[in-house]
């Protein structure tokens, strides 16, 4: 192994961090501009050194390609791991390959992009210092989780992601909604991060190791029903942070943090994680047909579910939160078929194509200081050139229009997903595709034209270079990142191969299934109809319509319910049980069972305190009565020994 | 009448010969020069600790009984000197801000340090129950006296009389119960203490739970910790930041000697030990929820501390030797950190033992807060830090099957708990926005923040690399006979 | 005839607690003192005791040992006591008591 | 073996007079009577030595010492202990722990075993075996007790003479 090969990983993983602690410890004694400038340099150092290791990689052999870093480094002189707590070995290892890469490179180059973003549209910031801090921290612990070469050191860096995140959604700690969200997010996260700590046991149990190396080489050792439950309870950590069904819910009110962060939450951090994991597990997701279909249903159902809800929605954020939603079902949906190339493909070009919508919005956003309510926009086309341009490229490729890169990445997944048989899930997420054209043209229609503009303050033009030049580039991106696959040609499989070495049945994205590629574009251009129909041509057929469907508007509107069922099943029961519990075991309670335990603790500890009563004699009679005691017990020990001894 | 020479090997006495002509030549210079300054007479104080551990090195893995067996000089002695010679070190360098309000020639301060260390070093290569005495007796007497060294304040004076009077009392049980030990088994030597533990004979058993009171006290377990919280507060910053760490270090190899010499893994003679174990851990805990004083709050977060280290025992194997010497080396590291980062904001003053003081301290001294909050952490175990992977230790060998176990790593990870919300707090109060006035910090001196760094350094390195340390050589102590 | 030892440890655990209770009863640190010399020196019987029983001196030499520490340790004892109780009215040591919880 | 159980009575006796003595000055006259008797018993028990050094170092100079202290503290000032205790609830504990001890202390020296009978030597005991013992075999003890005295004279200074400080 070259010296590049083990000493660029850490420091690309420890980049980010170092900037963290450079903006907290070091900056407050310069210009505020200092902390971005470190926070975008320690990314893009990142993302260069990540280029440039992917270039070194790629070119070796396919059986090279995969390595292991250790820390301590092999110089040291003692056995490569961090913890040795018998049997349990574990080691602070990175595994470099190709999904890692892949991964790496969205994470520092989309996420350079945005700190770059950042500059300008969080320039007004109070705190614009612990804004970066946070920011680089988030890439840093997304970095550890994607970089890991054991379960433990990625749950650090799930636990660590889901950290971030509530640091950065409750940014603004002075309202109270993002307050609420990001705690929100932090408990459904939690729940998440729950459900892997259960599956790390469980490989523990069956493997005795953690190591991605080990329990991949023994999977088969284990049964196929330990397996499924493994791959469940990693699907539940999944579904968590991915925002899948049935723990979505933090997603859309995550839209409270800045712009920037859900750009990265959506585009380049976070919620992609449940897609890597599951690609990371394949082996035991090939071994574990059930877990792998569960996985599989759950990605579609989620994909079509939240593509309904985006269809209603009129906050320009949430409308981009569903779809995320739904694009992440996507490719959950690939992986759980064992597309894992194809779900790869979808996530590079979704982040390309995603942090750009979430970009231009942005700049809609800021130009009409902090209006998200779609209602209050329309005809900005003409007064916002650069957003809507950015804007549009970035719908063109969501919806799969030739020949942005959605069309190449969303058509590979529903081409292989007739390939390897599931001609159900295949009819749902083509169904999506359709609405997907709709919610996303609907929401072009109404920001960007449906007459004049409606909002009551005239909006500012306000442009900042850092914040039109990320957009542009992404914009470009979203064009020509989906040629990494064209007939004939794969470049994401011929790259991802060696990861995925093991599985017989990783099909080539190359070879275009050309009638189906031509029907969903038909359907793309029939949801673009269809928006335009409504929302351009025809209101009152609208308005129509919205009588007639008024209780399933109204079901899409609140998002299935979702928040409510949850309060009935989880929250009144909970808030019951401790209101009841305060009053009858705890008479001047307040707020419960936590109140009760804290006000038992601290009366324990004013117990402690009595007990050092401030005299010497008190305490010399304390120590006489210890004397007692352990005298006592001694000689009953002693007692009990002759007895034995006697027998 | 011809009298045998008696075989005297210099190489293991030599680093306590070293550091006691240490202190000889700080008292020297005291006297010759009386305008020497703490600089000066503290700086002796530091270079003979260096020169002392010098003289270690050439015992590191070696392992010399000398003088008839009364003292040994073996790979478990060597961490703990070690240890104790750390210690000493730093607490010289946050002794070089004592304001001069706070009394006491330097000079024989610094000396009764010394001859303290010494003691403790006696205690930790002790083999037979009159080294044991002397060594705990010259800790002792010299730490009444230090404790007192800030006698302006009244604290300190009423710090004192408690620990002179305590601590006398205390040696009455520790003379007793060595009476009973020694009559038990008719030899002073610790090594014969198996047998008459074999037997479990009455004396014995009386003898071993006064010798354990003796122990007991000056570890601060419950129920003998009361001295603790009060003398830990009066006695001067430096003095209970050694106080804290030396005495505990140096007990301890005293407590681990015994029970190695003279229990088997079950014996149940060890009950009594676990149950103080689990009342430390609880009293030290719950005691630390509600002090406002930070020096008080160490005192309890000491008793649980250790209380910790007690399960180490548990199983009476060498993983546990090797496990309490990590942990007591983190707990050296992070403790001398803490009591340093007060040290040097006080500017030498007892100003910053108050947890008021740490109101928004963040946001006017990054780095000592940031430290600050290292240390915290460490001491409540979060990882990437030493305190966690000793802690991860510790709960391995509780687990070793027994009930007593099983409780004791309950309580453990309970205590682990509490603990969180008691240093959470003093860190929530350095993070916390300010309001109105806080007292200025200035405190910027080199010589605590070369203990602060140390401190640190000990701690992000041992949690970080602690596989590196736990497997090298004087952290792997040979079983005790 | 030889007494037993068994008869002198009876005494020596006698005096010791006698010294122990005294300790915690009495005010007067310097009282409280002598009842902590009362301990040590009922340790030094029975160490002495054992020495005779089994005919080995290095009892003989701990309870030496202690006498010489019990000097040391009443110097300094003392030197603190006088410290703290110059300037007051009272020698009581429950004045002693700023310090508590 | 008379001599023995005489010498018990005065132990106990006046060590609970030294205890009960409201007067610290009674209290060392008890203590030295006390001592005197503890030095016969080390003369039955054939330490001769450690009966010499009872009686010098113990009787002579320690409680000469305590005689010292007292007259410089209480001189001129009214007797200790007057008026009840503020410490409640502290006597009877004491007493019942200290009883509860004593009865358990003497279960477990109840049945000591006398060693098999091991002939004394004529010089057991003796100054010069002692001082053999002490140079030889105990060497380490010796060193150390050296440096135990060494920082009592240090502590004692820095406590007492802190006129002399400088600062």
């Amino acid at each position: 192994m070259s010296g590049t090969l083990t000493t660029v990983p850490f420091t690309i993983l420890f980049l980010p961090l170092f900037g963290t602690i450079v903006i907290a410890f070091v900056c407050p004694r310069f210009h505020r501009v200092a902390a971005a400038i470190i926070a975008n340099l320690a990314i893009f150092g990142s993302f260069l050194l990540t280029v440039i290791l992917a270039l070194t990689v790629w070119r070796l052999p396919p059986a090279a390609q995969a390595f292991t870093v250790k820390y301590p480094p092999a110089w040291a002189a003692h056995p490569q791991f961090w913890a040795h707590i018998p049997p349990l070995t574990i080691s602070f290892e990175l595994r470099i390959d190709p999904l890692a890469l892949v991964w790496m490179l969205i994470v520092t180059g989309v996420g350079f992009l945005i700190h770059l973003y950042s500059i300008g549209y969080m320039a007004e910031s109070k705190n614009y210092r612990t804004f970066f801090a946070y920011m680089n921290l988030f890439v840093f612990t997304m970095l550890v989780l994607v970089m890991a070469g054991n379960f433990l050191w990625l749950l650090v860096g799930w636990g660590g992601v889901g950290l971030a995140s509530y640091l950065l959604i409750g940014f603004d700690t002075d309202r109270p909604a993002a307050v609420a969200a990001a705690r929100k997010a932090l408990i459904l996260n939690v729940i998440g991060d729950v459900g892997i700590m259960l599956a790390l046991f469980l490989m523990y149990a069956h493997f005795g190791s953690l190591s991605y190396k080990e329990v991949f080489a023994n999977v088969t050792s284990a049964g196929p029903a330990a397996l499924n439950w493994i791959g469940i309870w990693l699907l539940l950590g999944a579904v968590a942070k991915s925002a899948q069904l049935p723990l979505q819910t933090w997603l859309p009110d995550a839209m409270e943090g800045p712009t920037p962060v859900s750009a990265l939450i959506h585009a380049a951090t976070m919620v992609t994680a449940g897609v890597y994991l599951i690609a990371r597990a394949h082996p035991i997701y090939d071994h574990a047909p059930l877990a792998a279909q569960t996985v599989a249903i759950v990605g579609c159902a989620t994909a079509l579910f939240a593509a309904t809800i985006g269809c209603v929605q009129y906050d320009i954020k949430r409308v981009l939160a569903y779809s995320t939603m739904s694009q992440i079902g996507y490719m959950v949906l690939a992986v759980g078929v064992g597309a894992y190339a194809a779900g790869t493909f979808h996530f590079v070009t979704h982040a390309f194509f995603k942090a750009l919508l979430f970009m231009a919005a942005g700049i809609v956003i800021h130009n009409l200081s902090g209006e998200q309510d779609t209602r209050k926009m329309g005809g900005l086309a003409k007064r916002m050139p650069l957003a809507f341009s950015t804007f549009l490229a970035g719908t063109l490729a969501i919806t799969g229009i030739f020949p942005f890169a959605g069309f190449f990445s969303k058509d590979a997944i529903l081409d292989q997903l007739l390939r390897l048989h599931h001609p159900a899930l295949w009819f749902f997420a083509t169904l999506t595709a359709l609405l997907t054209a709709f919610y996303m043209f609907r929401l072009v229609f109404l920001t960007f034209f449906s007459g004049a503009y409606r909002g009551e303050h005239e909006p500012h033009a306000a442009r900042s270079g850092t914040m039109a030049l990320p957009a542009v580039l992404l914009a470009v991106l979203s064009l020509v990142g989906g040629w990494l696959v064209l007939p004939g040609h794969d470049a994401v499989t011929s790259a991802l191969a060696s990861t995925f070495a093991d599985r017989s049945t990783l099909e080539s994205m190359a070879d275009f299934n050309w009638p189906l590629s031509l029907g969903t574009l038909a359907l793309a251009v029939v949801g673009f109809l269809a928006a335009y129909a409504l929302y351009e041509r025809a209101p009152q057929m609208r308005e129509r319509l919205r009588t007639t469907l008024r209780p399933v508007r109204a079901l899409l509107m609140n998002a299935y319910y979702f928040d409510t069922i949850y309060h009935w099943l989880f929250e009144v029961p909970a808030y019951t049980v401790a209101s009841d519990f305060a009053r009858y075991v705890d008479p001047e309670g307040i707020a419960g069972v936590t109140t009760g335990l804290a006000r038992t603790t601290v009366h324990l500890g004013d117990t402690m305190r009595g007990w050092e009563t401030g005299y010497l004699r008190r305490y010399g009679l304390s120590m006489l009565v210890g004397v007692v005691l352990i005298l006592a017990y001694y000689l009953y020990v002693a007692h009990q020994g002759a007895a034995l001894g006697a027998r | 009448m011809t009298i045998a020479p008696v075989a005297i090997s210099w190489t293991a006495l030599a680093p306590m010969v070293v550091l006691a002509c240490g202190g000889l030549v700080v008292m020297l210079v005291d006297l010759l020069s009386r305008s020497a300054s703490r600089a000066v007479l503290y700086g002796i104080g530091v270079v003979s600790c260096i020169a002392a551990f010098a003289a270690m090195l050439p015992l590191y893995g070696r392992s010399i009984v000398t003088l008839n067996g009364a003292f040994a000089a073996d790979r478990f002695s060597w961490t703990f000197d070690a240890l104790l010679l750390f210690t000493l070190a730093l607490t010289f360098l946050l002794s070089s801000l004592r304001k001069a309000d706070d009394g006491g020639s330097p000079g024989s301060y610094a000396a009764l340090l010394i001859f303290c260390t010494i003691g403790g070093m006696v205690m930790a290569g002790a083999n037979n129950l009159i080294a044991v005495f002397l060594g705990i007796e010259q800790l002792s007497l010299a730490l009444y006296v230090l404790a007192g060294t800030g006698f302006p304040r009244e604290s300190s004076q009423e710090a004192a009389l408690k620990y002179v009077l305590l601590g006398s009392l205390a040696s009455g049980f520790l003379i007793f119960g060595s009476a009973l030990l020694y009559g038990a088994d008719g030899s002073m030597a610790l090594a014969a203490l198996a047998k008459a533990a074999a037997s479990l004979s009455p004396l014995f058993v009386a003898g071993f739970a006064l010798f354990l009171v003796g122990l007991g006290f000056k570890l601060a377990l419950a129920p003998f910790h009361t001295w603790a919280p009060d003398i830990y507060e009066g006695s001067p910053l430096a003095v209970t930041a050694f106080m804290a760490v030396g005495v505990k270090v140096a007990t301890f190899a005293v407590l681990a000697r015994v029970v190695y010499a003279a229990f088997g893994h079950d014996s149940p003679a060890l009950v009594a030990l676990w149950a103080i174990a689990i009342l430390s851990m609880l009293v030290g805990n719950f005691g630390a929820i509600r002090q406002r004083n930070l020096k008080r709050l160490m005192a309890f977060s000491s008793i649980a501390q250790a209380g910790y280290i007690v399960v180490a025992l548990n199983g009476v194997n060498r993983e546990g030797l090797s496990a309490m010497l990590f942990y007591l080396a983190a707990y050296a590291f992070t403790t001398m950190g803490a009591f340093g980062v007060m040290a040097l904001l006080g500017d030498g003053s007892e100003s910053y033992a108050d947890l008021d003081a740490y109101r928004g301290l963040f946001f006017k001294r990054p780095w000592p807060a940031a430290l600050m909050a290292l240390f915290f952490f460490s001491l409540a175990g979060i990882p990437a830090t030493a305190g966690f992977y000793g802690k991860i230790l510790l709960l391995q060998l509780a687990f070793n099957g027994t009930a007593w176990g099983v409780a004791m790593a309950v309580t453990l990870v309970l205590g682990t708990l509490i603990s969180f919300y008691v240093y959470g707090k003093v860190v929530w109060n350095m993070f916390a926005a300010v309001e109105g006035e806080a007292p200025a910090a200035s405190g910027n001196a080199i010589a605590p923040w070369i203990a602060v760094a140390a401190g640190a350094l000990g701690t992000i390195v041992f949690g970080v690399l602690p596989q590196t340390f736990y497997a090298s050589q004087p952290f792997l102590a040979a079983a005790a006979k | 005839m030889q007494i037993p030892v068994g008869d002198y440890l009876a005494v020596s655990a006698a005096l010791f607690i006698t010294g122990a209770v005294g300790f915690l009863l009495r005010r007067n640190p310097i009282t409280m003192l002598m009842a902590i010399e009362l301990m040590w020196n009922a340790g030094n019987i029975a160490f002495a005791a054992f020495a005779r029983s089994f005919v080995d001196m290095s009892g003989q030499i701990f309870v030496f040992i202690v006498i010489t520490v019990a000097a040391a340790e009443a110097a300094i004892a003392l030197a603190i006591v006088v410290m703290v109780f110059r300037r007051r009215p009272h020698v009581d040591v429950d004045d002693i008591s700023i310090m508590r919880g | 073996m008379v001599l023995f159980w005489i010498c018990t009575v005065v132990l106990l006796l006046t060590g609970i007079g030294v205890i009960a003595s409201r007067q610290p000055v009674h209290s060392v006259i008890g203590l030295i009577v006390n001592f005197t008797a503890l030095a016969v018993v080390f003369l039955t028990l054939s330490a001769d030595f450690l009966a010499m050094m009872q009686i010098i170092i113990y009787a002579g100079a320690i409680l000469v010492l305590f005689l010292f202290v007292i007259t410089l503290l209480t001189v001129g000032n009214e007797p200790v202990e007057r008026g009840p205790s503020r410490l409640s609830f502290q006597t009877a504990p004491s007493v019942a722990a200290g009883l509860a001890a004593l009865a358990l202390l003497a279960l477990g020296v109840r049945n000591a075993q006398p060693s098999a009978g091991i002939a004394l030597p004529a010089d057991f005991g003796s100054v010069a075996s002692f001082g053999l013992q002490l140079l030889t075999t105990h060497l380490f003890a010796f060193e150390v007790t050296a440096f135990i005295l060494l920082v009592a004279v240090i502590g004692v200074v820095l406590m007492a003479g802190r006129k002399e400080v400088r600062f």
